[in-house]
């Protein structure tokens, strides 16, 4: 099969078959095509060349509705649901469409929606709009509304990164309970932990290709394989070691609190540090990192930078002055303008600074920015002068990141900073932030459900759990085991 | 790395090229002996400020993803508060020295409010959280509103001779409002293309989220759109007081519509975050010749309104098929590439 | 109970209920002839065909795109129909006139549709090219005439009342016939949008056409049927602008120029930024608040060359008082809250 | 007035290559086109054209007044070379400069509804405008028994002739019928969003707010429907007079059903032609003085104070008369 956009080729002779109550797991790098391919299935794109058939039967073109009619469901990563509806709405939206009736049963929509709803353990209160949600909350829509319609092949496609670790749990519950009704299951991720946890046959891909196909009853892949499948190199992963060379925290928080959001938090970061926040959903977390950026003032509490006190906040140009930086949770809506060349989303942060006293900006010594920021990372597919859009997800992350070290920042706030990229990527990413706390002690605060990432990136941990700070340790004294464990005891109501 | 980065800019630049010559040329193939007289581009050139400027005042706005709709309403507002200030010297009848004086006031006044207007608007569209067609919409009722109380909707007249020397006479053949115009082009477009306000607009225009989380002052940046848009607004009603001699709250009223009509044909996206300042110099350019083409057509005003409406309409499709043209090649370039790989 | 409640609590249509009504409440303050049934006939008079356009134009904002044409389309179609009528002296029923009008006005939405869906133009600048192209041509080509003399079926349904009520002073207001046509053309958009599979659709394809195509719905159709139910009001729309002006004008300039007004209650009655909200509830007190407003100023004393600016300001003060609330709602934790693109 | 009359006559005919046949180009400008009155003023200039063979055309803002439009318009017919310009400016005094510039040019400027203009040859009045609001007053007061409150409506605040006859209906009333006042300060149709709805809206609510209203007069074409239409909804046909400037084909069924008893106007036709006629008389070097004959119905003996010639004033219709109007 076929796929290209405007000259750039996503699906170059790729092949792929599921068979009924198979797990398939699809694998690869950022833009290797994995997103194409199911939403070649799923006909919201047409392809070039080749053939797809389904039950058996050849299709040249294939509408979103004959792929579902062919009970083909679909979890797409950016979720497409509606705003503007509620939950139940949302939940109930394809099996209202493909019901062609011209009423419909308002009450009825909210039984079935709640009937989903309990399947899967989650309370939400069905009458509330999408809007209001968040991240996590809507990955959690969008599977309730891909189950509750009848289908032979589910598509899943990076279900899991918003989602935290009981919540997986309870989706890979469902998943063998489809499985076991004779459903097929396509499940994309990056977290290959899962992968190998819950798939029977594994399609690894590069670059458009498939490059491997197998079953994993056949043949066991380790980790490392896949990797190497994916990206073609080894990979070895390192732990981050730091010896503190100043005692004076680069930020130091007290008593920092913001009403419904988080209380009472006490922690520090010194230069060089790079410091793990993680605990589950709702926990405050996002909330305590947009505020340390100056994105949502606190009520109350102290910050200390470099010993001193400078009060709360209030905007982001305070953060900006103590050379704080943030790279948000939303990539795309939070930060990049998709619109504007990668150019000029690179040198976003500092275009104020290349400006004389009347505004006039040096555009030799911009440009220049420009190419030293862009050589300072491998970013594939590349044009300077192309949008961002174009890019994909964990090159669209580097993007980011180029953008805020131009500003040469002392603190780094990483809020999910891996979410939706791919090994490869992801330990690029990781090699640069701790490059950045090694070389030039930028003290680094990253913010991630990530377990494994935070016992590969960071020094310290902090557990948040109910807006309060839990539980801190270096990550010398703890092990992976004990820190899961530590979030679900909080789920357990014990500690 | 330049060239590339202007990809796009330079396919609209051309397009808008093509329009603007066959535009000219029609208009010279059907009135040759008076379309190419000079007079004919001097009194163009009388023509062409008003909107030239409204136009940009509302293409400023625009860049940022938002409505100016109050431009004219604004300038009219100006227009009688530098009338009141001017009028005072021709009362006293002062000539020389203190008629420039009184002159100079009244511009201070004029861009005075020029000014506050535009930050109302900012304000409000930034933390009132209003759709900004709306929000400019009723300050355009109040505005006017209140130019109609101040003169009871008469019109005002008597601005000292000097000023309107100015707004009938020429240098270098050209005339002094349309050096106004260009002055005010020239210092939009290098705003725009070479200082960081210019490049902060139209981040905030492609993103506002984004904007705000690396750190730009987004509330400042659209506010100042605004302000500048009455600045341009305030300037706009000296010329008019020069060229005219009169303020009525009511002048050029059509002209709301004429400058979205100018902005959007010059390249600027309705949708925020693109503009491009050549665009619109041919896009004010098209529109006049456009105009003057048709009355030397003895051709009434309606026929101005219908071919305003097909070129937009035109031009903007022309954006699409020639797309739709790019994207089947690119198709058959890739397959023909893979044809030839197999072989 | 607690649901609903909560439901009617947080519905955007009872906060604007209650502006309305207070609204009511300090005008007849100033003039007690503000609550009398004469005044509220007049209200029904002069808003009747506004109500209607605006719901046209919700349909449009609902499914995510924007009409600025509505009102030229509708006075095109009644136009052309009363200019037959009058040129080949043909004595229809009110009945065909209402649809030729319709049909004109169908397909000239029609043709916005293939603007906005086929050549994906940006529907503001889209429908204002429109706009700009219908005028120009009515001028320009079909007639500069003002029709007074309007068939006899629709002059007789310009002077058929319902019922008469008197100010205290004995002015006379009668309650229009064209009140029906509003209430039933309401009741039918509320149920169409709210109780329909294609009123979903609607939404759907407003809030996200890509996620609306991958849901199976055939957004190119839903956006079809929009402008087809934006032709109908127009032409239903235009033809009682006839019926109450009781003559036709080519562009009759309290309607063409004035769009905005129309849009403005829409987003009044949606309270939210955002596209893709609309109701039809909320629209109809969005035209009956700003209808209030501006139909009231002469009663509650406002010197005439104070109008315009006191009815700039009271929109004005609505609409702020009507979105912000919403959005502090919304964004309780964000206290800087970064706001919507319009 | 649809259709053929807006054609160019001889397109490629340029201007001042007609002076051995000694046939003008005039350019009519008025403050807008597009709505019957300015169409009716515009049959004038046909007839005058076919009569003499000058070509006259019509150019200027599309449906709504717009001095900006009006003034770009007038720069283009300055730049196209006409020899004679005809003005009805919607705003005298912002016309000036432009107008200055036109007769630098050696283009005859006439202009209409526009007294003490500086810059014309010569302004052209079917009357003086404060007389003529003072004769609208006359006809209400007549209604009315000269006593009662009364309303003035003009299309909008701005429109310079409406400003003037206002003032004149105003002091007649206070000079001749001081049992008369106004109910309120003059109302403008625009705020009801203009066209004869705008005129109903107000109108209807000026009733309701001052019941005492015993007339109303109309300065815009579309407001004596309008206003009639409002009083009849309130059931006060007959009580209320209605009176103002209006076209017979306008107000026609009040006429008949009797809602409008009078209305009076002049006829924009024979004031174009007559601005038409006065332009080339002035163009080929005539000598204008009192009493000039301009061989126009109205206008054959004119009376002539500093740069205004006024002609023989309005007419009034009624029921009994209004077979004597086709327009
Ligand atoms: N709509 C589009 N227009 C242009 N190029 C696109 C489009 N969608 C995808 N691409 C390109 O196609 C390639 C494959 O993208 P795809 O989204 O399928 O990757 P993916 O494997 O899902 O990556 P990720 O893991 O980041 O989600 C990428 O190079 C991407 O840039
Ligand atoms: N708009 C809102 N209104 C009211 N409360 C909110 C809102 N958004 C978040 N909260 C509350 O703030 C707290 C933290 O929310 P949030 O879910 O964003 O945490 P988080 O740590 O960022 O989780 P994750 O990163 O996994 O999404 C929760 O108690 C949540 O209910
Ligand atoms: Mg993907
Ligand atoms: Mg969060």
């Amino acid at each position: 099969m076929y796929k290209s956009f405007f000259g750039v080729v996503a699906m170059d002779g790729m092949n792929f078959s599921i068979d009924e109550g198979e797990v398939r797991c699809l694998v690869g790098e950022n833009g290797c095509g994995k997103s194409t391919m199911i939403k070649v299935i799923s006909g919201v794109y047409p392809f070039d060349e080749g053939t797809l058939s389904i039950n058996g039967k050849e299709y040249r073109h294939i509408t979103p509705a004959g792929s579902i009619a062919e009970g083909i469901q679909v979890i797409y990563q950016d979720f497409s649901l509606f705003d503007n509806m509620t939950i139940a709405e949302n939940i109930m939206m394809y099996s209202t469409v493909a019901s062609k009736k011209v009423l419909i049963d308002r009450r009825a929509i909210r039984r079935r929606a709640l009937e989903v709803l309990e399947r899967i353990h989650i309370t939400m209160d069905p009458d509330e709009y999408v809007s209001g949600l968040n991240v996590a909350q809507k990955q959690m829509v969008a599977i309730c509304r891909a189950l509750a319609q009848d289908c032979n092949l589910l598509v899943m496609d990076e279900p899991t990164t918003a989602l935290t670790t009981k919540e997986v749990e309870s989706l890979f519950e469902i998943v063998k309970q489809l499985k076991a009704q004779g459903v097929a299951v396509v499940f994309v991720s990056h977290k290959l932990e899962e992968v190998l946890e819950i798939c029977d046959s594994i399609t690894i891909m590069r670059n458009g290709k498939n490059v491997y196909d197998g079953k994993t009853t056949d043949k066991k892949l380790s980790k490392e394989e896949v990797i190497y499948y994916m990206t073609g190199k080894q990979f070895s992963s390192a732990v981050y070691d730091f010896s503190a060379t100043s005692q004076t925290p680069l930020i130091e928080v007290k008593n920092y609190t913001l009403g419904g959001a988080f209380e009472d938090i006490n922690f520090s970061l010194l230069p060089g540090e790079i410091v793990g926040i993680t605990g589950l959903l709702g926990c405050g977390r996002s909330e305590l990192a947009e505020s340390l950026f100056g994105l949502r003032p606190a009520d109350s509490g102290t910050v200390l930078i470099n010993g001193t006190d400078v009060g709360i906040f209030k905007r982001v140009e305070d953060a900006l002055k103590h050379e704080i930086a943030y790279v948000p949770e939303d990539r795309l809506s939070e930060g990049l303008h998709l619109e504007q060349s990668i150019a000029d989303n690179s040198v976003s942060r500092v275009i104020g600074s290349f400006a004389n006293r009347l505004g006039l900006l040096n555009r030799k010594a911009l440009s220049a920015q420009v190419k030293k920021g862009l050589s300072s990372m491998t970013v594939s597919g590349m044009r300077p002068g192309n949008p961002v859009k174009s890019l994909s997800g964990g090159n669209q992350q580097k993007i980011v990141l180029i953008k805020w070290l131009a500003s040469n920042p002392k603190i780094l706030i990483l809020n999910c900073p891996t979410v939706g990229v791919d090994v490869g990527a992801k330990s690029d990413i990781h090699e640069i932030v701790r490059g950045l706390a090694r070389e030039q002690g930028i003290g680094v605060v990253v913010i991630s459900d990530d377990i494994y990432e935070i016992m590969q990136l960071c020094n310290r941990v902090l557990v948040m759990r109910n807006g309060r700070i839990a539980y801190q340790t270096d990550i010398g004294d703890t092990t992976l085991e004990y820190l899961e464990a530590s979030l679900a005891a909080d789920e357990e109501g014990l500690a | 790395m330049k060239h590339k980065l202007h990809f796009k800019a330079d396919r609209d630049f051309v397009r808008m090229l093509i329009v603007t010559i066959i535009i000219f040329a029609a208009m010279t193939a059907m009135r040759p002996n008076l379309f190419l007289k000079t007079a004919n581009f001097v009194s163009m050139g009388y023509q062409l400020p008003e909107l030239g400027l409204y136009s940009l005042a509302f293409m400023v706005v625009l860049i940022t993803g938002q409505f100016n709709l109050s431009i004219v309403a604004t300038g009219n507002l100006c227009c009688i508060t530098g009338m009141m200030v001017m009028h005072q010297a021709v009362e006293k009848n002062l000539t020389g020295g203190a008629a420039w004086g009184y002159i100079f006031l009244g511009c201070l006044a004029a861009i005075a409010v020029g000014l506050v207007c535009g930050w109302i608007n900012g304000f409000v569209v930034t933390y009132f959280n209003v759709p900004a067609m709306l929000v400019t919409m009723s300050t355009t009722a109040i505005f006017t509103g209140i130019a109609i109380i101040i003169t009871q909707g008469k019109a005002m007249a008597g601005v000292p001779d000097e000023l309107v020397y100015f707004g009938n006479h020429t240098l270098l053949g050209i005339p002094y409002a349309l050096w106004l115009l260009i002055a005010v082009f020239a210092l939009t477009a290098v705003l725009i293309n070479r200082t960081s306000f210019g490049f902060k607009l139209k981040f905030v225009g492609s993103n506002l989220k984004a904007s705000h989380y690396t750190g730009i002052n987004i509330n400042k940046i659209r506010i100042r759109a605004y302000v500048y848009s009455g600045l341009i607004s305030a300037l706009c009603a000296i010329e008019i007081l020069a060229h005219t001699n009169a303020a009525k709250a009511d002048y050029a009223e059509s002209y709301v519509g004429q400058a979205i009509l100018c902005s959007v044909l010059g390249a600027t996206s309705p949708n925020g975050g693109y503009v491009r300042m050549a665009c619109m110099a041919l896009s004010m350019l098209s529109l006049q010749f456009l105009s003057s083409g048709f009355t030397m057509l003895r051709l009434g005003g309606y026929f101005k309104e219908f071919a305003w409406g097909i070129l937009l309409i035109a031009v903007l499709s022309f954006n699409f098929i020639s797309q739709e043209l790019r994207r089947r090649k690119s198709i058959q370039a890739v397959a023909k590439a893979r044809v030839g790989q197999k072989s | 109970m607690n649901r609903l409640w909560k439901k009617i609590r947080g519905a955007n249509e009872s906060k604007l209920l209650a502006l309305l009504v207070v609204t009511t409440l300090f005008f007849s303050i100033l003039n007690p002839d503000i609550l009398t049934l004469a005044n509220f006939y007049a209200l029904v008079r002069t808003a009747s065909v506004d109500a209607i356009f605006a719901l046209a134009i919700m349909v449009v904002i609902c499914s995510g795109a924007f009409d600025m044409s509505y009102a030229m389309v509708g006075a095109f179609g009644s136009y052309i129909m009363m200019l037959l009528c009058t040129l080949n002296g043909w004595n229809l029923p009110a009945v065909f006139i209402f649809l030729g009008a319709i049909v004109i006005c169908v397909s000239l939405e029609m043709f916005n549709w293939a603007l906005i869906a086929k050549l994906e133009l940006q529907p503001y600048i889209a429908t204002l090219g429109t706009q700009m192209i219908l005028k120009g041509a009515m001028l320009a080509f079909i007639s500069t005439k003002f029709i007074y003399t309007l068939p006899a079926s629709i002059s007789k349904l310009s002077t058929t009342y319902l019922h008469t009520a008197a100010y205290g002073s004995g002015v006379e207001s009668q309650l229009h016939i064209t009140l029906i046509f509003v209430v039933a053309l309401y009741v039918i958009m509320h149920v169409v949008m709210t109780y329909t599979n294609f009123g979903r659709q609607v939404y759907a394809v407003g809030a996200d056409p890509a996620a609306a195509s991958r849901a199976g719905i055939r957004v190119a159709r839903v956006r079809l049927l929009v402008f087809v139910i934006a032709g109908i009001l127009c032409g239903l729309g235009g033809v009682l602008h006839d019926v109450v002006a009781r003559c036709s004008y080519p562009v009759p300039s309290d309607l063409v120029g004035q769009e905005l007004t129309s849009i403005a209650a829409v987003i009044l009655g949606t309270a939210n930024s955002a596209k893709a909200r609309g109701s039809v509830l909320g629209t109809l007190l969005g035209v009956l608040l700003l209808e209030y407003i501006s139909g009231n100023m002469i009663l509650i004393g406002v010197p005439s060359f104070y109008i315009q600016l006191a009815s700039g300001v009271l929109m004005f003060v609505g609409l702020v008082i009507q979105m912000s609330n919403r959005e502090r709602r919304r964004h309780s934790l964000k206290k800087e809250a970064v706001p919507h693109e319009a | 007035a649809c259709g053929g009359d807006k054609e160019p006559v001889n397109p490629d005919d340029g201007p001042g290559s007609g002076t051995t046949t000694s046939k003008y180009v005039i350019a009519n400008t008025p403050k807008c086109i597009g709505i019957e009155w300015w169409d009716r003023m515009q049959v004038g200039n046909k007839k005058f054209m076919d009569a003499t063979g000058h070509e006259v055309y019509q150019a200027g803002p599309a449906g709504n007044d717009d001095t900006a439009v009006q003034i770009a318009t007038i720069e283009d017919c300055i730049s196209s070379g006409v020899d004679i310009i005809n003005v009805i400016p919607s705003d005298p005094d912002a016309c000036e400069t432009t107008l200055a510039k036109a007769r630098e040019a050696g283009i005859v400027v006439i202009s209409h509804e526009a007294e003490n203009m500086k810059n014309v040859d010569y302004d052209i009045e079917a009357f003086v405008n404060e007389e003529y609001g003072a004769h609208m007053m006359d006809l209400l007061a007549e209604q009315m028994g000269e006593e009662g409150g009364y309303c003035l409506m003009m299309g909008s605040f701005t429109m310079t002739s409406h400003q003037q006859w206002v003032a004149g209906a105003v002091k007649r009333q206070e000079e001749a019928y001081p049992n008369m006042y106004q109910v309120c300060d003059p109302v403008e149709s625009a705020a009801g969003g203009g066209s004869g709805e705008g005129s109903y809206v107000i109108a209807k609510e000026v009733i309701a707010a001052y019941p005492e209203v015993k007339g109303f007069i109309g300065c815009d074409m579309v407001d004596p429907p309008g206003i009639a239409m409002a009083v009849e909804e309130a059931g006060k046909a007959g009580k209320i007079a209605v009176t103002g400037t209006c076209l017979l084909s306008v107000c026609k069924q009040y006429l008949e059903n009797g809602t409008i008893k009078v209305f009076t106007a002049w006829d924009p036709a024979i004031a174009g032609e007559a601005m038409c006629a006065l332009g080339v008389m002035v163009k080929e070097g005539a000598e204008i003085a009192d009493g000039v004959d301009l061989g126009v119905p109205g206008f054959e003996d004119c009376t002539l104070k500093g740069n205004i010639l006024y002609g023989s004033a309005w007419f009034d219709c009624t029921l009994e008369n209004m077979d004597d109007y086709n327009f």
